[in-house]
């Protein structure tokens, strides 16, 4: 009984009468399958890249052009999908605001693993040219399981796809694992993540 | 025998007698009273006994003479018949005014004699000035009984009154005085002998003379203001002896000059009784003042009774004329006579002016009574009023005068218009005060109404032949009535265990199609009426008119004669809009229902006259041998049973009736009720079958009518926010699958419309009965207010999901069968477009399925209804037994295919064949059974797929949700359902602007701008009103072509 | 038709027209006693043989030869009971207009209206 | 059924493996198409299988109920159910699926079984998107369901018979008696219906990305989307073969089969990659219009004349 609870998420963010409409259970670490299932798998999920494009900062801009006739990012499996649900791979666009933090936390949580983190530009990895701003986070991995970082301000569209190359490869090579990790790094991750988001209205863990 | 002289004696005597004793004390000449009136009513007993022993007409002789020397005075049966209503009326008004008589002088209980004296004279008298001298000293005596009460209203009405009748005895004397110069007599057995001389020139225009006084007081529209005034403002206890006695006296000497009558008068005179009940009831649609209201009810029935007493005289049979006279005029007399002075009793009872001031529904007995008085009038089975129409509406079509049935219909519709709308506004306003009933006042409106309850056998005419059984249901609803004492469920229990005990006892006489019927009517009955069993609270008047409805549909398959199958019929309609006006909004939907229903309800007596016209029997298998009314016939039944099917064009009241009536009812209305129709329409087809007018086929547009209800209904469905308007419409549009399969006339249409009929029940009872435990739960039913219930209510989830699949017509459920047979039938039958605009009426139809289950059971769930609990298991059962019944028949069609087509070949040829489970037509085949296998295994696959991944599946909670990354924020404003198909609505909407309701509505307003254009003819002036007397004398002289 | 039973109608239509046209209550049951006083001449003019005396029975009039002398003895026997109901109607009347004029204290017909439609 | 059950679960497997599979290429070679008329290269033509693998592989689900868990199971099994009653191949034992168990009519309404089934799993989601979706999706089917069933009944005016396999035996010997040529106006219809069915470009108003992120399947992931992206390939193909069938004179052979409806749905590809999106309401309006026109025309000639 006490373990079962121990599971539960608080969810202290919430008021009392909002509690039942969330769900409060905590996110589980996933051991991978057999190994040539899994490789064939992971093939699968390397050829098959749905992205959920969170264009909030500057360098989204340079993710459109994927899709233009000159990059064509579909030849590689890699396909936009409008909700967090179906996407496979999370584009951060850029510096990320106190504000969008938020936002981008709930929507990383609503993937569903295996599920993979490319930041976009050097805002994401030390806050780039804001990195003294009062409004926005310097090191995105404090907050997120990053997979790859694409430096630049802002990256090309060839950074970009280069990006995604490495990750199928990180991919295929099970080198990868940010579901894994940020569930074994919950309550850290969550700790700088409220660290920073001070009207934490959201469940602990948006399912 | 007791000389009828003595009458006159006992009254003059003791009017003479009461100041003298007034001194010993008021009770004792009250006492004196009572016995002089309770005298007269014995002897008129005594006289009615012995004609009813087979006496003969006596003439009694006066002055020691015979004619013309001497007044002579006759008693005959009608004269018996009309004196016993006249003292019983006259001992009860009485009674109603002991008050009043104890208070007032000596002098009203002397004029009170006199009025009765008068009244007796003016039947008895044969000899024409002494019915001067009658009418005199009635007249004079109840202008003094008016001006009794001293204020100025009623000063000014009698003052009024008394120069009309001034007027009126003016022209009867002059009137007299030239008859008896002409005929050299004033013994009007005598003037009649000696007709001829009348017929010359003068002597018709003192004929007229005489005719029009008495014309003049019977009231007729529009000389009538001086009446109507007098109806409102005199002593409710006296208006009611105008209303009721003299109203009879006046009619009885009417009565008494029609053999002096020239036929080329009867015409115009019937018009204008016509006029006078059609404009009278048309003024009486606007009035809010409750006793002027009755006035114009008052004088519109005695326009239609002197109608009625003309009209009989066209009959060409001697007996048919005594058949009349006894089962049209008289029956009408006694409504009329006890009902309206019933109500005048009991507007003085409630002694509120206003009609919309009157409330009383904490107090039965007033309800009751209410309730039988205005039933009567309004002509409702079982009161002598109904037996009067139907009497009255076929003899008419069977001689020929089809023409008069119009403003008779007119008429009574527009009377039923005011007096229900009172009834049910009264029920329905809740009770402030407790109305003070002294006891001597409760009384002559309660014997009025036993009197009305008991005296109906009487005037049942044709009961030769009818079954009793048909009316079992009144029966049924007085034995559950009588049971009020008992628990609340224990009387639904009873009631189904009546209905039970019913269905065991027609079981032997119902075969093929009725089966069907009796099938769904008795079974579906039971099942739906276990849900009303949910509550224990009490429910006054409901388990009657339940165990009525149901009953009566059920007998309504089982008539055999026209007559059986109208009174079921009146049956079915008085008790559904009983229970529509139960519901908690049920006054106007309960109003318009009702108009609707008589409307066809009087097309449907018409029809039927019209085949007892031409075939001289009741029999409903003679409506194949028709020749010369076959289309009409066949057009009126149609149109009376499209009303009841609420098709499109006449739908109106269907949405309101079946959304406002209680959620318990309402799945019968929609399930059974509905069906009746189609019943009619099997009749119809079945006994006339195609009919052709000009280049139509009737059948054809019956069936294009069909598939534009069903595709309106459909449409109307979808913009539905009120759960129960959605379903009700639901219901219409089914219903138009029905009309249109039916009108195929062939085998697959019938089979269709029967086994959609039965399947409908199943869901659309399903459905009702489901939204009947949600919202017994919720408390609403507006849908967006809704949502996501599905984690409480599960059970009603299931049986909704079962129900729409079904309804949609989706295999494999039972649902695709009937859409199956109708395209099958339809282009069988080479009906192409109709199958065409059907398939897209069921296609509009997943809209509002949809959007019912959605709305309802998914998407959020609103906070407040966070701790809601599963219905009650009175709701969950019934629904789940239909549940067992739908899975069966889609499982197994033969169950219920079979039996249907086995029904149907007994009027049209089969082309179906059956290979196990496989239904074969020419064009197709289907097999269930297969169907619903492959469906199970093909189901199954995924599921065990999904299954065997369950471990990964984490539950989550309504707010987990993609909301593009922000958390909602209420279930309302996250809760996709109101307006859900807007877009739709853009895009075909003005395809259901409310232009038929607006139709409707105008055709409302225009009766109710007319009936205030009219009314202004009464300005309240004596004078006006004296014009009005001399202007309708000159018409009447000019169109009457006295010459 | 005799010169009275003429004269008689006139009455009746002048006191058709009295009360039609008057607007007091005492004129309008002035017309109402004309046109009662006319119908009671029209019917006595009716019975009315040229040269033939009342139908009173006396010293003069032997029942044997009334036949012969009298005029028609019925309407003056309709007379008699129409004048005197047309008085006690009248007297109503007259009771009606005291008692309406103490509640209201008008003798204008028009002033009785309240009681329409 | 002349073949014990086994076999012809059998038979039924292997029918629907190929359909599955043709369908889904069939779709990659739309994107393929569409790709080339952008000027791209676009995915490979297998990438749907890839997808498909993909969310099955998927770690995680989750489950906002009965009904949410079982839409997908309803989508998939209306899907296998209205192409295991249209005979796939005409004369083929294997393919001839179980064509025996409903006609024309059966195949016409049991399309609705995965819809309304996907549209109630979709609801239970609770998010807004799905029922809007829903709402648009039922409302455009309403209409183009008009001018599909006036062609439908044009031709079973035509044939005498709703059996599917009768009306392809009826076009056999010559092209000339496909039914295209035979009763061009309903074959007209019905195939402008098609557009509505396959809901792509301008009909796409269920998905539409831009403004209600893909519709009714916005909470739907992992093996629930994997379910129901097969069911797009086998019910795609169920289609198509229903349209091969009535007016394409049917397939006597795989080859034939396989060109038949790469044909058909060369038409869906080629319109969709040329039109921008209705609105919902005009869409509405559009099939309402000059379709159900030439439906009506086509019923009023092959009925009525």
């Amino acid at each position: 009984m006490e373990n079962k609870d121990k599971m539960k998420l608080a969810n202290d963010g919430l008021p009392e009468h909002e509690k039942p409409l969330f769900c409060d259970a905590r996110p589980q670490t996933y051991k991978p399958l057999g190994k040539y299932v899994e490789k064939f798998l992971n093939w699968a999920r390397a050829n098959s890249l749905w992205i959920l494009g969170y264009g909030t900062g500057c360098g989204a801009i340079e993710l459109r052009p994927l899709m233009t006739a000159r990059f064509d990012m579909f030849r590689w499996g890699l396909a936009p999908r409008p909700t967090p649900r179906q996407a496979g791979v999370f584009v951060i666009g850029g510096y990320m605001s106190v504000k969008t933090l938020k936002r981008v936390i709930r929507s990383y949580e609503q993937m569903q693993g295996p599920k993979f983190v490319i930041a976009l530009g050097s805002c994401t990895i030390n806050g780039g040219m804001y990195w003294d701003s009062y409004n926005t986070i310097n090191r995105l991995d404090h907050y997120l399981p990053v997979d790859i970082y694409i430096t630049g301000c802002m990256p090309r569209p060839e950074a970009l796809i280069a990006g995604f190359n490495k990750l199928k490869a990180m991919i295929k090579a099970q080198q990868t694992d940010g579901q894994n990790e940020y569930a074994r790094n919950f309550d850290w991750y969550k700790a700088n993540q409220k660290k920073i988001v001070k009207d934490w209205n959201m469940p602990d863990y948006n399912w | 025998m007791v000389n009828p002289i003595y009458i006159f004696v006992i009254a003059l005597f003791s009017a003479f007698l009461l100041p003298v004793i007034d001194k010993l004390g008021r009770k004792v000449t009250l006492g004196v009273f009572y016995l002089s009136l309770t005298a007269i009513f014995a002897v008129t007993l005594l006289w009615f006994r012995a004609f009813g022993e087979g006496a003969l007409i006596e003439n009694i002789f006066t002055a020691g003479s015979l004619p013309p020397f001497s007044i002579n005075l006759r008693m005959g049966t009608i004269e018996a018949f009309i004196m016993l209503f006249v003292n019983f009326g006259a001992l009860l008004g009485a009674i109603y005014l002991y008050g009043k008589l104890l208070e007032n002088k000596v002098y009203a209980l002397m004029l009170f004699l006199t009025l009765i004296m008068g009244v007796n004279g003016l039947i008895m008298t044969r000899d024409i000035f002494n019915i001067f001298v009658f009418l005199e000293i009635t007249s004079i005596s109840l202008y003094a009984l008016i001006g009794i009460k001293q204020d100025a209203r009623s000063l000014g009405a009698g003052f009024k009154y008394i120069i009309a009748g001034g007027l009126a005895s003016a022209f009867l004397l002059l009137g007299i005085i030239y008859v008896y110069r002409i005929t050299g007599n004033l013994n009007l057995d005598l003037i009649i002998s000696e007709n001829p001389l009348l017929l010359s020139k003068g002597g018709l225009i003192a004929l007229f003379l005489v005719v029009v006084a008495f014309l003049i007081e019977l009231k007729p529209w529009p000389a009538n203001g001086w009446a109507l005034d007098v109806y409102e403002a005199a002593e409710p206890g006296i208006s009611a002896m105008v209303a009721s006695l003299v109203a009879a006296g006046m009619v009885f000497v009417f009565y008494k000059f029609i053999p002096l009558l020239p036929h080329s008068w009867h015409g115009m005179l019937i018009l204008f009784g016509m006029l006078t009940f059609v404009f009278s009831n048309l003024t009486g649609l606007k009035q809010k003042n409750a006793r002027r209201l009755l006035g114009y009810s008052s004088i519109a029935q005695m326009g239609l009774l002197m109608a009625v007493l003309l009209l009989v005289r066209r009959f060409n049979d001697a007996m048919d004329i005594r058949y009349a006279l006894s089962d049209i005029a008289a029956a009408l007399f006694v409504n009329h006579f006890l009902a309206k002075a019933g109500l005048f009793w009991l507007s003085g009872i409630i002694n509120k002016e206003k009609a919309r001031d009157w409330s009383f529904n904490k107090q039965p007995v007033l309800v009751l009574l209410f309730a039988v008085f205005i039933f009567a009038l309004v002509g409702l089975p079982p009161f002598p009023g109904f037996w009067a129409k139907w009497t009255l509406i076929t003899k008419l079509a069977q001689y020929n005068m089809i023409g008069w049935i119009v403003p008779i219909i007119i008429g009574s519709l527009l009377e039923a218009a005011y007096l229900l709308r009172w009834f049910g506004a009264t029920i329905k306003r809740e009770q402030t005060e407790q109305v003070i009933i002294p006891r001597y006042k409760i009384l002559p409106p309660l014997l009025a109404a036993i009197v009305l309850v008991i005296i109906f056998p009487s005037f049942a005419p044709y009961m030769t032949g009818m079954k009793t059984m048909f009316f079992f249901p009144l029966l049924a609803a007085a034995v559950l009535w009588l049971l009020d004492v008992m628990p609340e469920r224990m009387r639904g229990m009873v009631m189904i265990l009546i209905l039970a005990a019913f269905g065991w006892y027609i079981y032997p006489l119902a075969k093929g199609i009725v089966l069907i019927f009796e099938f769904m009517f008795i079974a579906g009955g039971i099942v739906i009426s276990l849900a009303s069993l949910n509550s224990a609270r009490p429910k006054q008047g409901y388990w009657e008119f339940l165990v009525m409805l149901i009953m009566s549909l059920a007998l309504i398959p089982l008539a055999k004669s026209s007559m059986e199958f109208f009174l079921a019929w009146e049956f079915m309609t008085v008790s559904s809009w009983l229970l529509i006006l139960r519901g908690k909004n049920g006054e106007k939907p309960a109003l318009t229902y009702i108009m609707f229903s008589l409307g066809a309800a009087l097309l449907i007596l018409t029809a039927f006259a019209l085949s007892f016209a031409e075939t001289g029997e009741l029999g409903l298998v003679l409506l194949s041998n028709l020749n010369i009314y076959a289309i009409p016939v066949y057009i009126l039944l149609a149109l009376g049973f499209l009303v009841k099917a609420a098709a499109m064009g006449v739908h109106i009241w269907l949405p309101g009736a079946y959304s406002e009536a209680e959620d318990e009812v309402t799945p019968i209305f929609a399930g059974m009720m509905s069906k009746i129709s189609l019943w009619g329409f099997i009749l119809l087809f079945g006994y006339m079958g195609n009919k052709v007018l000009g280049i139509f086929e009737l059948p054809v547009l019956l069936g294009w009518i069909g598939v534009f209800t069903a595709f309106f209904g459909a449409l109307m469905a979808v913009f539905q926010e009120d759960i129960k308007y959605l379903l009700a419409y639901s219901s219409m549009s089914q219903l138009g699958y029905m009309i249109l399969s039916v009108s195929l006339l062939s085998h697959l249409g019938w089979t269709t419309a029967l086994y959609m009929s039965v399947t409908h029940l199943f869901f659309k009872g399903m459905l009702f009965l489901a939204v009947a435990g949600i919202v017994s739960r919720i408390g609403t039913t507006k849908m967006y207010e809704m949502g996501g219930l599905i984690k409480k209510m599960p059970a009603s989830f299931i049986s909704v999901l079962i129900a729409i699949i079904a309804v949609s017509g989706v295999p494999p459920l039972s649902g695709f069968g009937g859409k199956w047979l109708l395209y099958t039938a339809l282009i069988e039958k080479g009906w192409y477009l109709q199958a065409g605009l059907s398939f897209f009426a069921g296609a509009i139809a997943f809209l509002y399925l949809f959007r019912l289950i959605h709305t309802i059971f998914l998407g959020q769930l609103k906070a407040r209804f966070r701790e809601v609990k599963e219905a009650s298991l009175w709701y969950i059962v019934p629904q789940f037994i239909f549940v067992g019944a739908i899975m069966a028949i889609s499982m197994f069609p033969n169950l219920i295919l079979k039996p249907i087509m086995a029904a149907v070949e007994t009027q049209f040829p089969s082309h179906v064949n059956w290979d196990g489970y496989t239904v074969i037509t020419a064009l197709g085949y289907w097999n269930g059974n297969a169907v619903m296998m492959i469906t199970m295994g093909v189901f199954m696959v995924p599921l065990i797929w999904l299954l065997v991944r369950v471990n990964m599946v984490q539950k989550v909670e309504q707010f987990n949700i993609v909301y593009a990354a922000e958390r909602p924020d209420r279930p309302e404003t996250t809760h996709f359902a109101y307006n859900f198909f807007a877009h739709y609505q853009k895009a075909i909407g003005f395809l259901v602007k409310e232009q038929i309701t607006n139709f409707w509505n105008s055709v409302s307003e225009w009766f109710h701008s007319l009936s205030a254009t009219f009314r202004h003819i009464y300005t309240g002036n004596g004078q006006t009103y004296a014009l009005h007397i001399i202007i309708y004398i000159v018409v009447l002289y000019s169109l009457l072509g006295v010459k | 038709m005799t010169i009275i039973t003429i004269l008689g109608f006139l009455l009746i239509i002048i006191g058709l027209w009295g009360m039609l046209t008057r607007k007091h209550l005492f004129r309008i049951i002035l017309g109402f006693s004309i046109i009662d006083t006319g119908i009671h001449l029209v019917i006595v003019s009716l019975g009315y043989i040229k040269g033939r005396t009342a139908p009173i029975f006396d010293a003069d009039l032997s029942p044997i030869d009334a036949i012969n002398r009298i005029v028609d003895p019925i309407p003056s026997a309709l007379v008699l009971t129409a004048i005197v109901i047309g008085l006690a109607v009248t007297a109503l009347m007259l009771v009606y207009v005291i008692q309406m004029h103490r509640h209201k204290g008008s003798l204008e017909i028009s002033d009785y209206e309240e009681l329409k439609w | 059924m002349e073949h014990g059950l086994l076999i012809s679960i059998i038979y039924a497997f292997i029918s629907l493996s190929v359909a599955t599979i043709w369908g889904l290429l069939l779709g990659g070679i739309m994107m393929k198409v569409v790709a080339r008329a952008h000027g791209r290269f676009g995915p490979p033509f297998w990438q749907p299988i890839i997808d498909i693998i993909k969310n099955n592989a998927r770690r995680t689900s989750i489950s906002h109920g009965i009904m949410y868990f079982l839409g997908p199971v309803f989508r998939i099994a209306g899907g296998m159910g209205t192409f295991l009653f249209i005979p796939f191949i005409y004369g083929s034992m294997v393919f001839g699926n179980f064509s025996f168990a409903g006609d024309l009519f059966l195949v016409m309404y049991f399309i609705f079984f995965g819809q309304l089934g996907m549209a109630l799993g979709a609801g239970e989601s609770g998010h807004p998107y799905s029922a809007i979706g829903v709402a648009r999706g039922l409302s455009q089917m309403t209409a183009f369901e008009l001018p599909f069933a006036l062609s439908i009944i044009s031709i079973v005016i035509q044939y005498g018979t709703l059996n599917i396999t009768s009306i392809v035996a009826a076009q056999q010997g010559g092209i000339l008696h496909w039914t295209l040529f035979t009763n061009p106006l309903a074959t007209i219809a019905a195939l402008i219906a098609l557009q509505g069915m396959n809901m792509h470009n301008p009909f796409s108003i269920v998905i539409a990305p831009q403004e209600i992120p893909i519709g009714p399947p916005t909470e739907y992931h992992s093996n629930f989307l994997g379910l129901l992206q097969t069911n797009r390939g086998l019910f795609n193909i169920a289609k198509l073969a229903l349209f091969m069938n009535l007016y394409f004179g049917g397939a006597t052979n795989l080859f034939s089969m396989l060109i038949k409806t790469f044909g058909i749905y060369m038409i869906t590809v080629i319109v969709g990659a040329s039109f921008p999106r209705f609105r919902t309401e005009q869409s509405i309006r559009f099939f309402l219009g000059v379709p159900t026109v030439i439906g009506i025309l086509a019923v009023l000639v092959t009925g009525y004349f």
